[in-house]
This record gives structure tokens, C-alpha cells and sequence, in this order.
């Protein structure tokens, strides 16, 4: 064959299901039943109204430095709606939402924002024991998802894999290689790219020349779909159909959300520095809630005064939660602790620093009583 | 002269140097626009564009790799890691590249790039934000490794990183960024590489510590000589790598007592070698055990608990006073 | 029992503990048909199969990324680094994540993997196959580090390191692989991870080492016992991370005089720690500074040259000696 | 737009022009001037010959370990001739034929076999200041062609790299990073893979899903193109085009080069645990040297008896360069000079360890001579 086009056995589609203004392609609407699909709306606002609430938390002092997750409901929620429970989540750090669906409890967010490892704890509601912690070096987690889906497979379980990252998370080497490792293996793993547009004050366009992200799976032999991320439909659609290739060992599936960050990067980013307020303002129009919301009132899932109990509903578990959180934290802080769960056991020399700073500390305890 | 935090210190060094000579480029992510997370290169983007203020895609060893590339070709790239806990994805193409590239061409390559990252806790930072470990570039052949103290410092130390012929990992206390402010001369000063400073003198103990470090370190000094009459003499290394162990080794023959600080981990960690250097040059002459204060050998806590794990000037005070009373 | 090579000794391990535990999996760069570069997973691939042996597509991170999954999900893996000189690429996968996940989790996912490396010169390699750099790891909380120093005690540590509920990183010296052959049991055998051994009594000197320096160190002291009637006791760390400071020390206590021999630079290098210690603990029973006897603070030459680099029997002798003579 | 498919504005291209016989497609044939071929020719049988006196070099151990380039000639020689002297070069660590064409001698080669760094020196002939030494760690070295890329495309300059890797190494993270990077700023790069089949024993299926290498591209939106890397011809003219583009500023190419590794990885590698004999003989016969020989001879540029002259020719010259590498070696190796060119200045410390190896060197050699 002297010069000519390959033919390349892969395609990238794109998917959108529920318009901007809430209208359904009646041929692609999947059938959801109606308590999930309240279920969906129900965490969407739990979602946002939790979201808004930690911002405001967050300037008052009383948490920490966290990443907002406000526009990107419908892009996580659509994938995790697909799993079953016993189904392994592998989040970065910006899927507070997904983890709420999973089961995370709100206290426990609360207490990891506040700088306390005790987020991470079993008994504060951390979500089942197959989803991994918040991870925050962009893109390493996804290697992990695919270490769990080679166990999986060798196990053969039918459990999958669905591991979340950012657009910005495609530059690095580790999805490169994570991609690569599930291509050879077929390994059930959902790759969810959370395409929000920007990484930080980097715009996706200069992250990559790639016309979408969702191509990139080309390279490395299964398919990738790009997606409306803010139609929730469109994302779980597409989420069943990646659940289905994995779970009958067909292999992972690349889901480009396209989103957008409605919120500043974290609590410490200014967002003004690199993104106009129209551009803002454009993407508030096909804000994910707001458009699912619509889609419900018209199906008459729900009605405007159901709607506004519901929003009285999660204020009320909100405020429970800070509360909750909030008591817990003033039981824990013990420094001693920091030592706890580095390794199965202390070794000697640990033991003696730990030792050393408990003698320490009621030393100074004393030096400052007597002072 | 204006009085400067490290932050405006250190952006002044980017910038004088970058006027100077066109083959500095500062790049890494979210140098541009954004000013950087920390705002170190904020305004360099607008002052020389887009080319010389480069914002990169998000792949550390991408940014490193292609600076040791920049480097060769004759330019004097500035990397900024956006967390000295990500510099980990470049750690390969430091070791096997930055470090050696003039080594394994004999010199017909060489690569004078600074890396900048910060790197420590006391900002309520999240998870791989906040860790020190510097010991590992210091233990790296080809490399230097530079920790400042203080934005005057700190500044002339980045120009003389820019201009030094080999890789410069430059460590930049994040708890000193906008801690304090200094005058900082708005003229060209450089600091040696590989030179330590006094920052104190005494005649009973010698105290030795880089970095953020540094500061508590001399508190301590201040509290032990006004509630115990006992006279630390500080000495700030600034540079790591390579280590100059002329001046502390001389305090101790003075002073018989010594007290390594740093934020690292002690096991294996930079107190260490200073130690042994201690015992290699001035053995005869110390009185007791040099003593350690360092960070545990553990992950440094989430911000909730990261007081109780990095030194501070209480904890400094009260172990000197210890080893001092017990000698 | 059969006298084998630690190639086999090894090889023995990882086939046992393979058999016993359908959890344990080897994967890695040609560790399946080919039997890893240095045939250390020799038929296991054909006894186990593809699963159990799993040749990786040739990328690091994604070997150790992808083993910190397999642990988590409750499998053991054993992975292979085909040379310790390109672990770099996988350094953040081991920092940011197989050093952490207990801890970052609270301990409800665990990373019981084995990182395997071949370490060290000495058998005329290529550029970046002849590191030491064991430091790197001993230094990061989270890890434990092990180094064997012949095919007994690796085959036993190895075991060790398999059934270890931590991650492990276990550095191979290839210059032990086939150096000779030792008795090695069928029968299980096991070494606790944290021990040292003193594998030579004396009352003059302690000399301290590991790895691939044990045997020049044992040549050294024969040497000089024969020579010059100086008895050393040598003490071989086996593990450097969690570093086992009783028996260096007490033994120093006994001799007044201690030598650490290792293979990486001086520098930061485990010796300053290993030195630390001592000064720690038997400071008052030190005749004299401790001699560090170690590779120079360059990259180990191409190997023309790297027998100049590398501490062998003669140099150790000679130092130890010109040491002794002057105390 | 509800479910489509996306227009891929990129193609992946398969292109071959003189056959395994030797014959030639007339309407792709690249016109090459007659001397240029003859280069060509000269070139890839002196590195047949070289590899081949190496190998027997090595086997008597008269050199260490080294990676055979025998089959991989064209896939080398097309790229390089193609470009200008004052191009860039940043090679692997098998392109040893490329080298030999960019001006590297064979003197310098044995001698870096043979474990002296002063195999890199400058006066020994390692070739042009524009070309990089060897990387050994895989992948690693395509970022630094992108920074000189940066650097050319910075000070406008209309010089072009080169970068050579395996196809083990597209499986790497810096391979990802360095495709994407080019990508972003359009730097002018060619990426040349020397997909020989084999990286060590990991058969090139076993390395990635994907169908070719050259479909990489797609994902950092920029061509790809595979070409038979046994046949030269081909290959220069995928490379003339790709410097041509890059030049014009529009960018990188990634060229798969189709070939094989007709020998052993390296010489301490025993190819018979993962391959079989037949494999080999099947790609014997697409042999890139018989193969354009036969071009050759068919177009009269050639006569078999200016052939045998030739050999003999490079026979001489090989003789002579292990004549001038061994006599060189027989005048380096001073231990000291392992503390050379690590830093531009030595530190104190490091004077210090020079001093003492000195030192100790004369006290064993005294020792020697009196004991
Ligand atoms: C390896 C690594 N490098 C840098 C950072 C700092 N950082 C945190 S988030 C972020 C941007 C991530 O962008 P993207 O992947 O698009 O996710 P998003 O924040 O938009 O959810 C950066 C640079 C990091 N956490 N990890
Ligand atoms: C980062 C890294 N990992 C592992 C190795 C060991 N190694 C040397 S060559 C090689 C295979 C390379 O395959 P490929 O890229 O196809 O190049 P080829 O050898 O076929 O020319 C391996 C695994 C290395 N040199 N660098
Ligand atoms: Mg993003
Ligand atoms: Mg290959």
C-alpha cells in the first residue's frame, strides 16, 4: 500500500440529550425512574446548596482552603447514578457531589476541610468501602482505578471502575499511561474527564491542540464519547452504556464531560485575574440544576412548592451537619495522633518521637502554667 | 531602599533579571495571566509577554524535561513547580537529566536552569502542600539547592541562581512569602552560592538552620538569653548544597554546643550531614550530643495538627535549654 | 538445602510466596517470557501464567500506580523497577501515594506492595543502571527500606517484605546476583524487617554496613585482622528504614571506634544518619570521629572508571587502618 | 447536535514506496540527487558493517554492553538526510547509524562502549554542536528536543529537531508530555518512531491497544504518518515533509517507522526466550540495505563489483577506527577525572574528595610496591 489513509476502527461521538432550555431529544431520553431521577435532582441541590454554604463557611474562618464544585453536578452525578454501590469510585478532589451520592457524609467533608485527617474516617460516613479518598495530585488517582480494575478482572468480579479528573489532569504523564495500561488489559474502568475549561487560570484550549478531549482515547484503542456535562441525561446515558462495555469485559470507555467551573478554582484563587465575567455569565445560562429542574417541572416530577420544601429540607441537614461536624472537631486535635496510621505499627524510633513530643508538650504545659 | 515581602522580593529578582538578559524565561503553570498561585511572577506577563512568561500545560517533568532542552539551547530557563510536593513528577528528569547533562557531554551541554518551588507548612494548606524535603536534591549529584531565609536574601540568591552556570533547586519558604517585610535594595545584590551567614553571635551554643526555619530558630535565641543568660550564636546555611560547613564547624570550637532546626523529617533528613560534618571537624571540641530539632518522621499532618509537628521557638527554646542545663 | 546464587535465592522467594498466596502478583517491565532482565522471575511465568507474571507495557509510574490500586484492592503486588535508576519515574507514585494511602485514609486501604530494584556498580553497565540511592527512600515517611546482602538473607527478607502489611522498597545489589552462592533452605525462612546482624565479632572497631558493601567490609576486616591484629565487628543493617540504631551502638560502646562503608554518595547519604545515631547514642564512647567510608559526590562514572568509585576491600582496609593507627 | 460523530480533522497516513523487492512506486519515487543516494547507501552499509564489528568486538570483550542497530538503518538514515547539519538531533540510544551520518566517528562510539565518558568529547568527533549525546532513560530525552524547539521557534530561528525513540517508549508519560507540549505551541519536531517491534521481550501489541503508533497524534492535534521503515525512500520522504512543515512553522510530525530489530536489544539480551526464528527470517528478507542495494543496482548507480570495493573500503575504516579508539584508551582512564565536568567549578567539598582519592591512590600504590 503505497501512500493512503488508514482506516482508524474508532469514532468519537458526541452526546447531548436535554437542551439548554430544558427541552428532551425524546429518542435518547433514557428511561429513569422516577424516584431516581428525583433522587438526581434531590443531590444536585444538596450539592449546590452544600457547596454555597462551605464558600460562605470557608471566608467566615471556620474551614479551610477547598475546591467549589458548583456547575459540575450534573457531569458527576450522571456518572455515579449509572454505578452500583459495591462499584469502586476513584475521585480527584473535586467531586463533592459524587462522593454525597456514594454516601460521603457532609461532617466528614466539613472535617477534612478543617485540616482534620478524621474526614477520612469509617464511622464519620466517609461512603463505602470502595470509594478512595480525595486525591490531590492532578492525575495520579487514575492509575490507582486501574490497579483495582486489574483486580477485578483477575478476580473475575463484574464490578467497574469509575475514575474522575479534570481537563487539565489529560497533560500529565500518569493519564497517559493509565489510559495506556486499561487499553491493553480491557480493563472495566470509566475514565470521567470533568472537562470545566479551565485548570486553574490555564484555558483548556492552551492545555491541549486536541479539538476535543474526548479523542485522546484513540490512542490508545478504545473509545471515547464527549458529552454535555451539564445535562445530566446525556452523562448518565453514556455512563450506562461505558458501565455495560466494562462490565461484559469489553474494556474502558473515555467520558469528556464538557462543563464549566462556575466557582473560583479554590477558596485562595481569584478567577478575575484570567476569565472575563461574560464568559461567567454565558455558561450560567446552561447551568446543569436550573436545566434539569425544568426538565422534572415539565415531566411534572415536581412542582415549584416541592421544590421549596425541598430547598428548606437540605438547609435544615445542612445546618445539622455544620453542627454535627463542628462538635466532633472540638473532641479531636489531639497532636499524639498524627503518628496514628502511618504504618501498621510504630517502629521504635517513632515511638520515641512520639513519646518525646507527649513529654514535650505537658513540659511546656507546665513551664506555661508556672510562667 | 523599599521595605519588601519575599512575594515582592523575589518578583523583583525575576524581573531585573529578565530585563537583563532575554534568555531568562520564566515558565511553569500559571506563571502568566494568573501571576502565579503565590503571585510570584505577578506582572511579568504583561511587563515581557507571552513568550518570556510561559504558561505551560499541567506535566511537571514536561516543564523540567523541556527546560533542561531550553537550557541547552542557551537560554536560561526559570521553572516554577507550583508545589515543591509535585516536583516528584519531574523527580527523572532532574536526576537523569538536569543534574547530568553537562556531565555526560563533558560540557558541551550544560544546563543553567533554576528550579523554584515552595515548600513547608504553616499555610493551612491542603494535603502535599506543606512538606520539606530538601534532603533529596541535596543528596543528588550535579545539583545545588538554595533555601533562603527572608525576601532580602532570598532575592539575591534567586539572581545569583539565574546566573550560575548549573541546576539551582531554589526552596521557597511558603510561611515566609508574606510573613514579614525587609528593605530590599532596589539595586542589583547577589549572594554567593554555597555561602552560610551569622545571623546571630554567641558564644555558648551554635545554632544552625536554613530556610523558615531560620526565624523561630533565632527567637529562640532571643528567649534563652533573656530567661537563661545564654548566648546562641545562628547560623543561617542558605544554600544546602554544597554545604559550607567552614562556619558552623568554627562557631562550635567556639561555643561546644550545637543545635541542628529544620522542618524535614529527622531520620535521614539534612540535620544529618550537618551533624556529621560537626563530628568530622570539630569532634574534639563539642561538649554532648549535637541535638536535632526537626519535623517527626512522618507525613506532616493535615493543617489542623501542623503546629504540633514543625518546630517553632518554644519547642527550639526549650530542648536547647535542656541540653544546655543537662550539660 | 542447595547452594544457590541470590538470582535463585530470590527466585525461590517470590515462587514460594506465589504458591502460598494466590494474592501475590509480580509485574513489571520483561519479568514474564524473558524472566526479567536478570532472570529473577526466571519460570515463574510459565508455572503462574500470564496473570500471576505480568509483563507491563514499559512505564514506571504506571507500575507503581497501578500496584498501589492492586494493593488497595487487596492483592500483593511485587513489582519490579528493571533498574533503580529509573524508579525516578515512578517517585511520585511512591510519595504522594504508596507512602500515604494508609495513612491518608485512616487505614482503611493499605498498600502491602513490594517495590524490587537492582542497586549499585559493579558489573560494567550503562549509564544509570549503577545508582545508589537508597537515601531517597529511607528518608520518606511511609516507606521501609531493605537491603540484603547475600542470597540468604534476601531470600528471607523478601518473604518478609512480601507478607509486610507497608510498602517496601527492597534494592537488589546486581553486584551480589551471581557473585557466589550461599546455602539457601527450602523451608521457609523469614527475617524480621528492622534488623541488623552482626555478621563479624571484634572488640577494636565497629564497621557498619549493607548491601553490596557487606563483602568488601568483611574482606577489610580479615585484612586487617591478619595484617595488623585489628579485630573489627561488623554489623550488616540489612533494613535501613525503620534503622536499627541498638546494635551499632552497642557494639560501638565496646570498640570506641566506628566506620560506615556504603556505596552512595557521602553527602545526605544514609552514613550521616547512620553517624547521627552514634553520636546520639554512644557519643560519650567515640575515641575519635567516625570515618564514612562512601561513594564521592559525583555520578558513578561510566564503568571504565567506576572500580575508583566504588569502596572495595582495599581502600576500606586502608582507610580503617590509617584510622586506627592515628586514634 | 444530540448523538453524532465528530469530524476528526486529522488522518492518519500509511506510506511505502520501494517495496520488499526492491521495486520502486514511480509516482512517489523522492528525487534524490545521485551522490545523496550513494551517501545514503555508504552510510547504511558502514553501519551494518560497525554493528556487526561491534557485536564481535563485544563477544570478545573488548567493548561492554552496547544496542545493535542491524535492520533499523533506513528507518535512521531517512530521517537525518533530510535534514541539515544545523538541525538538532536528540537521539535514544540505537540510532548509532544516525549518528555516524550526522558526523559522529566510529572512534567515539567504541570508546563510550567501552564505559569512558571521554566517548563524549568533542575533539574525538561526537558529531555536530547541534546534536544531543545518548539517553538511556526511555523517552526521557523527546522533552528536551521540545525545549530546543521552544528555543528555535523563541529566537525565530527555521532550524528543526529530530528526536528518535522506540516503540516501547511511546508508552512512557514524558512521551505523552513531549507530544503534547509540541502540540500546544507548534513546535517544530519530528518525533521519529523506531517502532521495531520488540522493546526488550514486550511485543509491540503488548505495549498499547492502539492499531499504530502513528495514531498517537490524534490525540495532541497534529498528523501522524506510518511509513515501511525499510525502506528508505519512504521514510525521506515522510521526513522531507515533516521538516518542511515544521519549518513553515506549522508544526510537529510523529513518524512510524515500520521496522525491526534484527539483532539482540543489547548484547547482554538472549531474544530466543520471547521470539521465534521465523519471525526474524520473515523480516530478513525485508532487509532495508539488501532491500535499497537492489534500488540501486536496478537504476545503475551501482555495479556489484563497486560494491565489494566499497565494503572493503569500510572494512579499512573500521579497522582503523578500533586501531585510534584502542590507542586513545591506551591514554585515558585517569581515575581522577571522574570529578570532572559535573559542575562548572568543583566545591570545596568536592576538591576535597579529589585530593584525598589522589592521595589514597599514591599511599596503595606505595603499599603495593613495598608489600
Ligand atoms: C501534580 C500536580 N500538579 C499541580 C497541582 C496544583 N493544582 C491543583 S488543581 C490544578 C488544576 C487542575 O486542573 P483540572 O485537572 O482541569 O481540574 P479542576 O481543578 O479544573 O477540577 C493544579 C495545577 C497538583 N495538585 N498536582
Ligand atoms: C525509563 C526506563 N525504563 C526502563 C529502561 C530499561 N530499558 C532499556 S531499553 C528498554 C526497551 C526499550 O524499548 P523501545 O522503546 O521499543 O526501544 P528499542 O530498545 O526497541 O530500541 C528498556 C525497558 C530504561 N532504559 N529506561
Ligand atoms: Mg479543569
Ligand atoms: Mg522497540
Amino acid at each position: 500500500m503505497p501512500r493512503k489513509t488508514l482506516e482508524i476502527p474508532l469514532s468519537v461521538e458526541h452526546l447531548s440529550i436535554l437542551d439548554e432550555k430544558g427541552k428532551v431529544d425524546k429518542n435518547l431520553e433514557p428511561k429513569i425512574p422516577k424516584d431516581r431521577l428525583l433522587r438526581l435532582h434531590r443531590m444536585m441541590k444538596q450539592g449546590r446548596a452544600f457547596d454555597q454554604r462551605m464558600l460562605s463557611l470557608q471566608r467566615q474562618g471556620r474551614i479551610g482552603t477547598f475546591p467549589p464544585v458548583s456547575g459540575q453536578e450534573a457531569s458527576q452525578l450522571g456518572i455515579v447514578a449509572a454505578m452500583d454501590p459495591e462499584d469502586w469510585m476513584v475521585p480527584a478532589f473535586r467531586e463533592m457531589t459524587a462522593e454525597l451520592w456514594r454516601g460521603r457524609s457532609m461532617e466528614s467533608i466539613l472535617i477534612s476541610a478543617n485540616g482534620f485527617n478524621e474526614g477520612a474516617d469509617a464511622e464519620d460516613g466517609e461512603g463505602p468501602a470502595t470509594d478512595f479518598p480525595v486525591s490531590v495530585p492532578v492525575g495520579s488517582q487514575m492509575l490507582h482505578a486501574v490497579g483495582i480494575a486489574w483486580g477485578i478482572q483477575y478476580r473475575k468480579s463484574d464490578r467497574v471502575v469509575a475514575t474522575f479528573f479534570g481537563d487539565g489532569a489529560t497533560s500529565e504523564g500518569d493519564f497517559h499511561e493509565a489510559m495506556n495500561f486499561a487499553g491493553v488489559w480491557r480493563l472495566p474502568v470509566l475514565f470521567v474527564c470533568q472537562n470545566n475549561q479551565w485548570a486553574i487560570s490555564i484555558p483548556r484550549k492552551d492545555q491541549t491542540r486536541s479539538e476535543t478531549l474526548a479523542q485522546k482515547a484513540i490512542a490508545y484503542g478504545f473509545p471515547g464519547i464527549q458529552v454535555d456535562g451539564n445535562d445530566v441525561l446525556a452523562v448518565y446515558a453514556a455512563a450506562v452504556e461505558a458501565v455495560d462495555r466494562a462490565r461484559k469485559g469489553e474494556g474502558p470507555t473515555l467520558i469528556e464531560c464538557v462543563t464549566y467551573r462556575m466557582s473560583v478554582h479554590t477558596t485562595a484563587d481569584d478567577p478575575k485575574r484570567y476569565r472575563t465575567d461574560e464568559e461567567v455569565d454565558a455558561w450560567k445560562k446552561k447551568d446543569p440544576v436550573e436545566r434539569f429542574e425544568k426538565y422534572l417541572l415539565s415531566k411534572k416530577h415536581l412542582t415549584k412548592k416541592k421544590i421549596a420544601s425541598l430547598e428548606e429540607d437540605i438547609e435544615g441537614e445542612i445546618k445539622e451537619a455544620v453542627k454535627r461536624a463542628e462538635e466532633k472537631m472540638g473532641t479531636i486535635g489531639d497532636p499524639l495522633e498524627m503518628f496514628d496510621h502511618l504504618y501498621a505499627e510504630l517502629s521504635p524510633r517513632l515511638k520515641q518521637q512520639r513519646d518525646a513530643l507527649e513529654r514535650e508538650l505537658s513540659e511546656l504545659q507546665e513551664d506555661s502554667n508556672h510562667g | 531602599m523599599a521595605k519588601m515581602t519575599m512575594v515582592q522580593a523575589l518578583n523583583l529578582a525575576l524581573r531585573q533579571e529578565m530585563e537583563r538578559d532575554d534568555r531568562v524565561i520564566v515558565l511553569g503553570e500559571d506563571v502568566g495571566v494568573d501571576g502565579g498561585v503565590f503571585r510570584i511572577t505577578d506582572g511579568l506577563h504583561e511587563a515581557f509577554g507571552r513568550q518570556r512568561v510561559l504558561d505551560t500545560p499541567l506535566a511537571e517533568a514536561g516543564i523540567v524535561g523541556m527546560s533542561v532542552g531550553m537550557a541547552a539551547y542557551g537560554l536560561r530557563p526559570v521553572c516554577e513547580i507550583q508545589f515543591s510536593g509535585f516536583i516528584y513528577q519531574a523527580f527523572h528528569q532532574i536526576e537523569n537529566h538536569a543534574a547530568r547533562l553537562r556531565w555526560r557531554s563533558r560540557g558541551r551541554f550544560t544546563v543553567p536552569m533554576v528550579l523554584r518551588a515552595p515548600y513547608g507548612g504553616g499555610v493551612r494548606a491542603l494535603e502535599h502542600h506543606s512538606e520539606s524535603r530538601e534532603a533529596y536534591w541535596a543528596h543528588t549529584p550535579g545539583l545545588k539547592m538554595v533555601m533562603p531565609s527572608g525576601p532580602r536574601n532570598a532575592r539575591a540568591l534567586l539572581v545569583s541562581a539565574i546566573r550560575d552556570p548549573d541546576p539551582v533547586i531554589f526552596y521557597e519558604a511558603k510561611a515566609l512569602y508574606r510573613a514579614y517585610r525587609e528593605e530590599v535594595p532596589e539595586d542589583e545584590e547577589t549572594l554567593p552560592i554555597g555561602e552560610s551567614q551569622i545571623v546571630r553571635e554567641g558564644d555558648d551554643v551554635t545554632m544552625i538552620s536554613y530556610g523558615a526555619m531560620v526565624r523561630p530558630t533565632l527567637e529562640a535565641a532571643e528567649d534563652l538569653s533573656q530567661s537563661d543568660g545564654i548566648e546562641a550564636e545562628v547560623v543561617d546555611l542558605l544554600t544546602l548544597s554544597p554545604l559550607d560547613d567552614e562556619k558552623f564547624s568554627r562557631s562550635v570550637k567556639k561555643t561546644g554546643h550545637a543545635v541542628i532546626v529544620h522542618e524535614a523529617p529527622g531520620s535521614f533528613g539534612p540535620g544529618a550531614e550537618i551533624l556529621s560534618r560537626l563530628a568530622e571537624k570539630s569532634f574534639f571540641y563539642l561538649e554532648e550530643p549535637v541535638l536535632r530539632i526537626t519535623g517527626f518522621d512522618i507525613v506532616i499532618p493535615l493543617f489542623a495538627r501542623e503546629k504540633a509537628y514543625i518546630p517553632d521557638a518554644r519547642r527550639i527554646a526549650h530542648q536547647t535549654r535542656k541540653m544546655m542545663k543537662r550539660g
